[in-house]
């Protein structure tokens, strides 16, 4: 019962390997070059989740700082990738993924 | 070094130079060089006449012997041999100065013939040249004194043959000819080679004297079976050479080359030497290796005999002749006739090059015409030539009074005694066989004596288109064009002195009183008394001693394995001097008591041989008589009434048939299948695998595809399936990437997790 | 001395480098003068080349020099590995009575590959620049005792080779040097792995560090009982020794390794061809001889019979593929096949016969083979075919030609008076003299009679009887009467002209000479045999039995 | 939960951090440059600005001076464990400097850039930055350092990618690799997370301690060290991580694709390996390690995919580029060979394979620009009897081609000697390993063999009379690469001591 009622550590796990799978999710199966932009967050959120918990049951700062380190970067992150994205429909006319595929094998 | 030596081996390198200067300058001496050539040989034939005299004629010991060597290849010291050595050397014994004496008047002869047959010939020069390193060859096999140098000059050999066979190379029939002669003394000298090696392989040294004295102290490790394969592999190489049945077959073809060659090489010394090589080793060859021999020997005899009456070509007859006496020599080594077989060696060498000679000039005179059936009537012609070919045909059938006869009689009484020692039943298919081709002899050469001589001239019978003779010796054309104006047979006409002298030479060494005083017994003459056999090393007591080496404690590496040279006579002679049968008058005594029987039986049928080898010639030379003479029987007619027989006979047994079928298609279908397998299989694999390489890329485009068998095409059907489903993945598609990305952690996840678990 | 005579042709090479490569005389004679130097200090190391001394392992007194004559040995590399000691290489160079042969052969084939390819028309100077790179790394590979050293002049061999046939080659060169360099390539690159495996299991006896002297690799007591090559690793050195095998065989080439070479020889030019036979081959049995066998006798030992059937393979398979080939270049290929099976059935044979045998049939086959790939390419110049079966009767119109010929074809076939016999002839002795191949010995002389059939078969097809009907030339009866042959688009000389015998003759002096009196060769290299034997066999062979 | 620091303590601090600004010199020096150059930029507006080009060239050799300095200071951790000064560190300071000096250098040489791009603008301030975030990655003792450093590289690197804007390739390139990277660092990062969770720490020794000293939950274990090794496979290519490398290679600025293959890989293989001989317990002998991280099975796995799958695939390829692309993963694989070893000869051979990479890929990347520039194209037909038109760089790619096969007497022979060395050492036990890598570097002679093979067998179709000099410089350049390839691979024993000294890593002994 405990498990259920009180918020314990595992549920902030839960949680985040729960983002985890939907940001891969997303990564992996949506067209549209945003959309997976937003998965890479959720995978990058997950993760931030994970630490935060682990520096709160832990007793450290450390996982504190560190999310406080990957939000920016995914800031940085997000700002390169919309650029790149924005001169990919410049090019391609297009966002779609799953169309831009001039170089393979 | 004995001045005998000295000489020896300057009458050896006397043609060797003779080729050296021939080969390079001859376009430049006038005449050729011919000269030069007979000029050497001459040379060298009076240094042989010197040493003949000197050891035959004032030495006149049996046991005469002097050798001398030379370190050829050092091989230092060898692990588990010691200190090694390959040796040359020169060994002058009776024989060898009877075949130097022998050798070189030939050549001399030969070449003397030849500045007048071969004129005009635009390679003139270049024959001389090829018949002094025969010659050279040829010396060095009847100096040698061991099995090294004798199979060294062996080939040398078989090359100036092959060189000779092939000097009319414009035509493909020689050019053919050549070949074969080449590779069916080449498969003997394999045989011969293995012999040396088993030999070799025992005792590390190639000398005869180290050899049979080791063969003599029983120190022949191997099984007894080993020494008569030995034997029977050193006696292939005289099959080879000595055209002996099954590779008989080249000789025949070898008269494509011009007749004195014949005369020298097919007839009277190259054959010959596998004779003396049989007769060097004879003590080495054990009674079983003898009997194959023996057998050999006499169906050689009889198949080339038979053959020998169907021939029209009068080379092929000659040529079959040849390889029928040598059928004898070799029986007579075989049954043990030692001093028989050598005689009938030197007797046939100078009747049979009479022969060849004058066949020469016949076809010389006749404008190379070969064929005896368009022949005829040249006796009045050709007085000088049917006198000399006459005697020399006499020899050959083996009538009373002349050479043949004496030894071709001393090697059918060692049959006879062979047969009766060795217990009679199949041992008395030998002298049978001999006997009856003795009879063949006789027919068939009274049979070419009558087409050739007698009669009258069928020139103008010869069909038509078969006047092939002309176009196939474009080379000499330009000699004869004073007889090309001479369109009839009265072009005929004795030839020149230099092409007759040779011939009655040689025919008048083929009379009985050059060898013996008795025209009935060789044995009273000087050869016999100075070609003794020796005593075999491989008798029983040298047998059972090896035997008892074999099994017994002594180690065999500790004891010294070299005896000093020379024990081998002492030993011998010691043994010899051991009264152990009593030989009668006249024999040579023996310690082994095979040889000692056998020779005393042979003595025994001395005189039965006699009588009926004289009745079979008489009525080999009557049934002659009969066919052709008196026309009694009518040949053509008896040829189609037995036209199966006639025809086994005219195609020669069809050996050249069988073995075109069997080994020479058979190495081209191999060799064929060999190149394929080569590209195909060996060459195949290795693409193949290049080629599942590159398939498991999963792309296309062209590579070197070469043949692609079976398996290679389902391993590449297999991983192109598998690469379908792996080209997928390579889209292009960044969201395939992520998907590999996280199937690849899965699968590491799943595997370590089971791993974990278990 | 030995430094020199393998920098030499890279010291041309670097002259060639600053010559404009329009000046293809200069370029060609600077080439020829290198390679000539070559020659005259081979000729001064076999003048000054001590026959008595054995060389193969340590010397007296574990010298680790050994009794090697003219040593160079210098420290080249020594790297601290920390716990591994220190990775010393030397640049150890030596002879012994196994590579002055080669030595001496390897330059006479490079000046006279040389000569050979004043014909060479195309981008010459990168042809001498590589053909002199490919000299000095054959070079550097027989004289070198540090198996780095050694392995790294293997290696360099190979990409000259590769552009040589590449570039220079025929119709379908791309291949063929793509072949030549994956089949050697796979070979080599298990060596790389043995060398090093061997590197950590030796010690050199004097400075107590893993070493990569030959040397001292060659003497069993150096190694580390429990090291990975150690005495106790049984498997692992037959593994060893079979790969290091295969990286030889494969240049040998033994077969199933020899499909490159009918290729590479068919597609590369004449020169090539002739360093390719005459040289490169060598160094698959040299490497044998030299590392495969002294360094794992007990698997050489227990390996003997399987070699031997190897050799015996390949007698008698190359003449059979030599028997069907129509092309005489690959027929002359499949030869060398053939005749190098000599040498591997000598060595099988473990004694010193079969050994001075193979080691001299790789000195007379190197000889024999350049001059047979040299005729075969006098007649290419003139016709450029190579069909056999396009000729017919030449022996009348080029007489010089169809004698020098004939001596190299019997001088292949091993007719007794010429070198090649000798060698045969102790292969066999030795062969048979070895109860381990005795059979084998006896199935393999069949290689004698159908080495005859493809050569005589051959020269007739070529040389004798009559001008095919669809010959390479066409015959015109000249104002003299004479009858004359002219080739389409051959304006040189129909019968040999000097450049051609200036190359051939010399080869068949030796030829003739070596066959005559071996002992100039064979004087020089029977003691190391006799050594190297002694190193082979534990226990002193008997061949009594 | 938190108790502020007091007084006393906030002067350690200070203290501490003052001490160590002292051992970051170089990175400060080049953020100084980084800044400079963006200053500079905008002062100097230019298509092409050699004064740009040559103040980055010129920065960069000075910052070899601060890390020359270093070589005298104690090796240790400074910034709190985040960040450590090594020999190993050090080693990766002067082998990406000057990687990004070559870069630059041949980005001056890349006629591309002139057709592409109005203004290099930010270009050489992004490659600074990039070498930044490298050397920050070699220095990195936390996860926290390298979760930065790496996210450095990877963004200046999707820009760098995508540079020349107007080319689709480029452009594709960009958002693949920025999608890719993204996901794997992602994963990478909550891997770490993972690893915090387990232990609490963040610095990689006390990680070690901890796991040493507590254990640890195998499963969550592996599933954090496989989602890290991940993020680390991405950074050096390895199969099955590589296949963002090709399209990315390919599509990318030339000199781009060879400061990426060969800088950001080896700042890949600097953190692989500090972490995994640091954070990774394990003892000498690798199979009695914990089952659950059994980082060298997985290693060896990553090793022989990338050997195989690397020079396979690149038998089929007909772009250069792409070529090189795939040899670069198949040299991933070999110089994990090093790693797995797991002793010092193995980091020595890595760091020799490195090195000698470096030198042979910097090398071919240049002639392959050099190529490009006059014909235009990196198509292999389009190379077609190139080695008469350009000779020496049709020499010099030979030579490097040659490197890359690992023939002698070039640089590579040495590095796969090195590397194959440091597995035969073992004995027996990675002999396997040995020979799939002698076997995979034969088929690799093929594929590199068909450039030689274009260059000097096959003639060119079109006789142009285009002017193929390079000129003096790029001649100059190349021929020294080409004879340092050469002279390395004869007389390695200076580079192979460097290996040697700097295979000492901070916090582990090797052995």
């Amino acid at each position: 019962m405990e498990q259920l009622t009180t918020i314990g550590l595992n549920h902030y796990l839960t949680i985040s390997a729960i983002l985890l799978c939907l940001g891969l999710f997303a990564v992996m199966t949506r067209k549209n070059a945003i959309v997976i932009l937003m998965g890479v967050e959720l995978i990058l959120n997950a993760a931030n989740i994970n630490f935060l918990a682990f520096s709160k049951y832990n007793g450290g700062m450390e996982g504190v700082m560190i999310s406080l380190f990957v939000i920016v970067l995914a800031a940085a992150e997000a700002a390169i990738a919309l650029a790149i994205v924005i001169n990919i429909f410049k090019i391609f006319k297009s966002v779609d993924v799953s169309s831009i595929d001039s170089m393979k094998e | 070094m004995h001045s005998l030596i000295q000489l020896s081996i300057v009458v050896l390198l006397l043609p060797l130079l003779s080729f050296v200067i021939l080969i390079f300058f001859n376009r430049r001496l006038p005449r050729s060089g011919d000269f030069l050539g007979v000029g050497i040989l001459g040379t060298a034939f009076a240094l042989s006449a010197y040493i003949f005299w000197t050891v035959i004629v004032q030495t006149y010991d049996p046991a005469f012997r002097i050798a001398w060597d030379f370190t050829w290849i050092d091989l230092g010291k060898v692990p588990g041999v010691g200190p090694l050595q390959i040796k040359m050397g020169v060994v002058i014994d009776n024989l060898t100065a009877i075949m130097l004496a022998m050798v070189t008047l030939i050549s001399l002869l030969v070449h003397l013939y030849s500045t007048g047959y071969m004129a005009g010939d635009k390679n003139y020069g270049r024959y001389f040249a090829f018949l002094g390193i025969f010659t050279f060859s040829m010396l060095g096999i009847v100096l040698s004194d061991n099995l090294f140098s004798i199979y060294i000059f062996w080939e040398l050999v078989g090359l100036s043959s092959y060189l000779l066979i092939g000097f009319f190379f414009e035509k493909d029939s020689a050019a053919d000819a050549q070949k074969k002669a080449f590779l069916a003394n080449r498969v003997g000298d394999i045989g011969m080679w293995l012999g040396i090696l088993i030999l070799y392989s025992q005792f590390h040294t190639f000398s005869f004297v180290e050899i049979n004295a080791n063969l003599a102290a029983g120190k022949f490790a191997l099984s007894n079976a080993w020494l008569t394969a030995a034997g029977i592999l050193l006696f292939m190489g005289c099959v080879g050479k000595s055209a002996q049945f099954p590779l008989h077959i080249w000789l025949p073809d070898a008269m494509e080359g011009p007749t004195p060659v014949s005369a020298l090489i097919h007839a009277a010394t190259m054959v010959a030497a596998g004779v003396y090589f049989v007769a060097r080793i004879f003590v080495m060859l054990t009674p079983d290796a003898l009997h194959l021999i023996a057998f050999v020997g006499a169906s050689t005899a009889f198949m080339a005999a038979t053959i020998a009456i169907t021939q029209n070509d009068i080379k092929r007859v000659l040529a079959y002749s040849t390889v029928s006496q040598l059928g004898y020599m070799v029986l007579g080594l075989g049954v043990g006739a030692y001093s028989a077989a050598l005689f009938h060696l030197v007797t046939h060498a100078f009747f049979k090059a009479c022969l060849f000679l004058g066949s020469g000039a016949i076809i010389h005179a006749m404008h190379h015409e070969q064929d005896m059936r368009w022949m005829g009537g040249l006796r009045k012609h050709m007085p000088w030539t049917f006198a000399t070919f006459t005697l020399a045909t006499l020899a050959l059938a083996g009538l009373p009074l002349t050479s043949g006869f004496m030894s071709k009689d001393a090697i059918l009484a060692g049959a006879i005694g062979f047969a009766k020692v060795e217990g009679g039943g199949i041992f008395y298919l030998i002298p049978v066989l001999g006997f009856f081709s003795a009879m063949l002899t006789a027919f068939y050469m009274g049979r070419q004596i009558w087409l050739v001589f007698f009669g009258e001239s069928r020139t103008h019978l010869k069909p038509a288109e078969d006047h092939h003779g002309h176009d196939v010796h474009d080379a000499h054309h330009g000699a004869h064009d004073d007889h090309d104006c001479h369109e009839e047979h009265h072009g005929v006409h004795e030839v020149s002195w230099n092409m007759r002298a040779p011939l009655v030479i040689l025919a008048a060494l083929s009379v009985f009183f050059v060898y013996s005083p008795d025209p009935l017994d060789g044995a009273k003459g000087w050869f016999m008394k100075m070609i003794q056999t020796p005593e075999t090393v491989v008798g029983e007591a040298s047998l059972q001693k090896a035997a008892a080496l074999r099994s017994g404690v002594a180690p065999l590496i500790a004891e010294a394995v070299l005896p000093p040279a020379g024990h081998a006579e002492t030993d011998s002679h010691a043994a010899a001097a051991a009264p152990s049968h009593a030989a009668p008058a006249g024999v040579h005594t023996f310690a082994d008591p095979r040889q000692a029987e056998i020779a005393h039986a042979a003595h025994a049928a001395h005189f039965p041989a006699i009588y009926i080898s004289s009745i079979m010639v008489v009525l080999g030379i009557s049934m002659a008589f009969i066919v052709y003479v008196f026309r009694i029987i009518d040949p053509e007619k008896t040829a189609i009434s037995i036209r199966p027989l006639y025809l086994f006979s005219l195609n020669k047994w069809y050996w050249d048939e069988i073995y075109e079928a069997t080994f020479i298609k058979g190495s081209i279908v191999l060799s064929k299948v060999f190149a394929w397998f080569d590209t195909n299989i060996v060459d195949g694999l290795v693409n193949g695998v290049a080629f599942t390489v590159k398939k498991f890329a999963f792309a296309n485009g062209s590579f070197d595809k070469y043949v692609v068998d079976g398996l290679v095409n389902f391993t590449a059907f297999s991983v192109n399936t598998t690469g379908a489903v792996l080209r997928k993945l390579q889209t292009g598609k960044v969201q395939t990437y992520v998907v590999m990305l996280i199937l690849a952690v899965f699968g590491y996840f799943v595997y370590y997790f089971t791993r974990l678990v278990y | 001395m030995l430094s020199l005579i393998v920098f030499l042709p890279i010291i041309a090479g670097l002259v060639i480098l600053a010559v404009p490569s329009s000046q293809k005389q200069i370029i060609r004679i600077v080439s020829l003068l290198a390679s000539l130097a070559q020659v005259v200090l081979s000729v001064l190391i076999w003048r000054a080349y001590d026959p008595s001394l054995p060389g193969i392992t340590a010397g007296p007194g574990g010298s680790p020099l050994g009794s090697f004559q003219f040593v160079e040995k210098l420290p080249w590399i020594s790297l601290n590995l920390g716990g591994f000691g220190s990775l010393n290489i030397e640049y150890f160079l030596g002879i012994d009575g196994i590579s002055v042969t080669m030595v001496i052969l390897t330059a006479l084939i490079s000046a006279i590959g040389i000569l050979s390819s004043w014909t060479i028309q195309k981008q010459v100077k990168g042809y001498f620049i590589l053909y002199n790179l490919l000299a000095s790394a054959m070079m550097g590979c027989f004289v070198a005792l540090d198996f780095f050293l050694f392995y790294v002049f293997w290696e360099i061999m190979l990409l000259p080779m590769y552009f040589l046939i590449g570039i220079w080659g025929g119709p379908n060169r791309e291949y063929a040097a793509i072949k030549f360099f994956l089949y050697t390539l796979f070979g080599s690159v298990f060596m790389l792995l043995v060398m090093i495996g061997l590197y950590f299991s030796v010690i050199d006896p004097v400075t107590g560090n893993h070493t990569f002297s030959l040397v001292a690799m060659a003497s069993q007591e150096n190694y580390i009982k429990d090291a990975i090559l150690g005495p106790d690793n049984v498997m692992w050195r037959y593994v060893a020794f079979i790969v290091l095998f295969i990286g030889f065989a494969i240049k040998v080439p033994m077969f199933p390794f020899h499909t490159w070479l009918p290729d590479a020889h068919v597609e590369a030019p004449t020169p090539i061809s002739v360093i390719l036979a005459g040289v490169l081959l060598k160094l698959g049995t040299y490497g044998m001889m030299r590392i495969n066998f002294p360094l794992f006798p007990e698997v050489f030992h227990a390996s003997m019979y399987v070699i031997g059937i190897f050799g015996a393979i390949n007698i008698i398979y190359g003449a059979f593929c030599a028997l069907a080939q129509q092309d005489l270049k690959k027929m002359v290929a499949y030869s060398s096949i053939s005749h190098m099976g000599y040498v591997l059935l000598g060595l099988a044979a473990g004694n010193s016969e079969g050994m001075v045998g193979a080691l001299y049939q790789m000195f007379n086959h190197g000889t024999i083979t350049a001059m047979l790939f040299l005729l075969v390419g006098v007649i290419y110049d003139r016709a450029h075919t190579r069909q056999i079966d396009k000729f017919g009767g030449l022996a009348s119109y080029m007489p010089v030609y169809a004698a020098v010929v004939t001596i190299a074809w019997f001088a292949s076939l091993g007719l007794p008076g010429l070198s090649g016999f000798i060698s045969e002839a102790f292969v066999f002795v030795g062969a048979f003299s070895s109860v381990t191949t005795r059979y084998i010995a006896m199935v393999s002389v069949l290689g004698i009679v159908f080495g005859a059939a493809y050569l005589l078969w051959s020269l007739q097809r070529v040389f004798l009887g009559k001008r095919k009907a669809d010959a390479a030339y066409d015959i015109e009866v000249g104002e003299d009467g004479h009858e004359h042959i002219h080739f389409h688009d051959w304006k040189g000389k129909l019968d040999l002209d000097g450049r051609e015998l200036a190359m051939l003759v010399p080869l068949a002096v030796i030829i003739i000479f070596l066959g005559i009196y071996p002992m100039p060769v064979l004087g020089m290299l029977t003691t190391s045999i006799n050594k190297l034997v002694e190193v082979l066999s534990p226990v002193v062979m008997t061949t009594m039995n | 939960m938190f108790e502020l620091p007091s007084g006393a303590e906030i002067q350690g601090i200070i203290a501490s951090l003052e001490a160590s600004v002292g051992f970051f010199i170089p990175e400060l020096y080049l953020s100084v440059l980084f800044m400079l150059l963006i200053v500079v930029d905008l002062f100097a507006k230019g298509r092409k600005n050699n004064l740009l080009s040559i103040t980055t060239l010129l920065g960069l050799a000075g910052s070899i001076f601060f890390i020359y300095q270093q070589h005298s200071m104690q090796p240790g951790e400074f910034f709190f464990g985040m960040y450590v000064l090594d020999e190993f560190a050090l080693f990766f300071k002067y082998l990406f400097v000057i990687s990004a000096m070559i870069a630059v250098v041949i980005t001056m040489a890349d006629e591309q850039f002139d057709r592409e791009v109005k203004s290099i603008g930010e270009y050489y301030a992004l490659i600074v930055a990039m070498l930044i975030g490298m050397i920050m990655m070699a220095s990195s003792a936390d996860l926290m350092m390298i979760i930065l450093s790496m996210e450095l590289v990877s963004l200046t690197a999707y820009i760098l990618t995508g540079y020349f804007k107007r080319d689709p390739r480029s452009s594709e390139a960009a958002l693949k690799y920025l999608v890719y990277g993204a996901v794997s660092s992602g994963l990478m990062i909550y891997g770490f997370s993972l690893i915090y969770g387990l232990t609490a720490q963040t610095n990689l020794i006390k990680i070690s301690a901890e796991l040493s000293a507590h254990g640890y939950d195998p499963v969550v274990m592996i599933l954090a060290s496989l989602i890290v090794l991940a993020g680390f496979g991405y950074k050096i290519g390895a199969v099955p991580f590589h296949f963002w490398s090709p399209d990315v290679y390919e599509g990318a600025p030339t000199p781009i694709t060879a400061y990426l293959s060969v800088a950001s890989k080896a700042s890949g293989f600097a953190l692989l390996m500090r972490f995994f001989y640091i954070a990774v317990p394990h003892v000498v002998n690798p199979y009695e390690d914990i089952i659950g991280i059994d980082w060298v099975s997985l290693l060896i796995i990553l090793s022989i995919a990338s050997m195989i799958y690397g020079n396979v695939v690149a038998l089929w390829q007909k772009n250069v580029k792409r070529l090189l692309a795939y040899s670069s993963i198949a040299h991933a694989g070999y110089l994990l060979l090093g790693i797995i070893v797991m002793d010092q000869l193995g980091t020595q051979a890595t760091l020799f394979y490195l090195l000698s990479y470096f030198l042979v890929n910097f090398g071919a990347f240049y002639v392959v620009i050099l190529i490009a520039n006059k014909t235009g194209s990196e198509n292999l037909d389009d190379y077609r009897g190139l080695g008469k038109r350009m000779p020496l760089a049709g020499a010099a790619l030979t030579v490097f081609l040659i490197s890359l096969v690992g023939l002698p007497p070039t640089v590579g022979f040495i590095g796969k000697l090195m590397i194959f060395s440091a597995l035969l050492a073992k004995g027996s036990l990675y002999i396997w390993l040995a020979l799939i890598g002698v076997m995979t570097s034969v088929i690799s002679l093929y594929y590199y063999m068909l450039i030689p093979l274009n260059m000097y067998l096959r003639d060119s179709e079109q006789h142009g009379e285009k002017n193929m000099d390079s000129g003096m410089l790029a001649k100059v350049l190349m021929a020294l690469l080409m004879i340092l390839t050469l002279y390395f691979g004869l007389f390695f024993q200076p580079l192979s001591d460097f290996a040697k000294y700097s295979s000492a890593m901070f916090g582990v002994k090797l052995y």
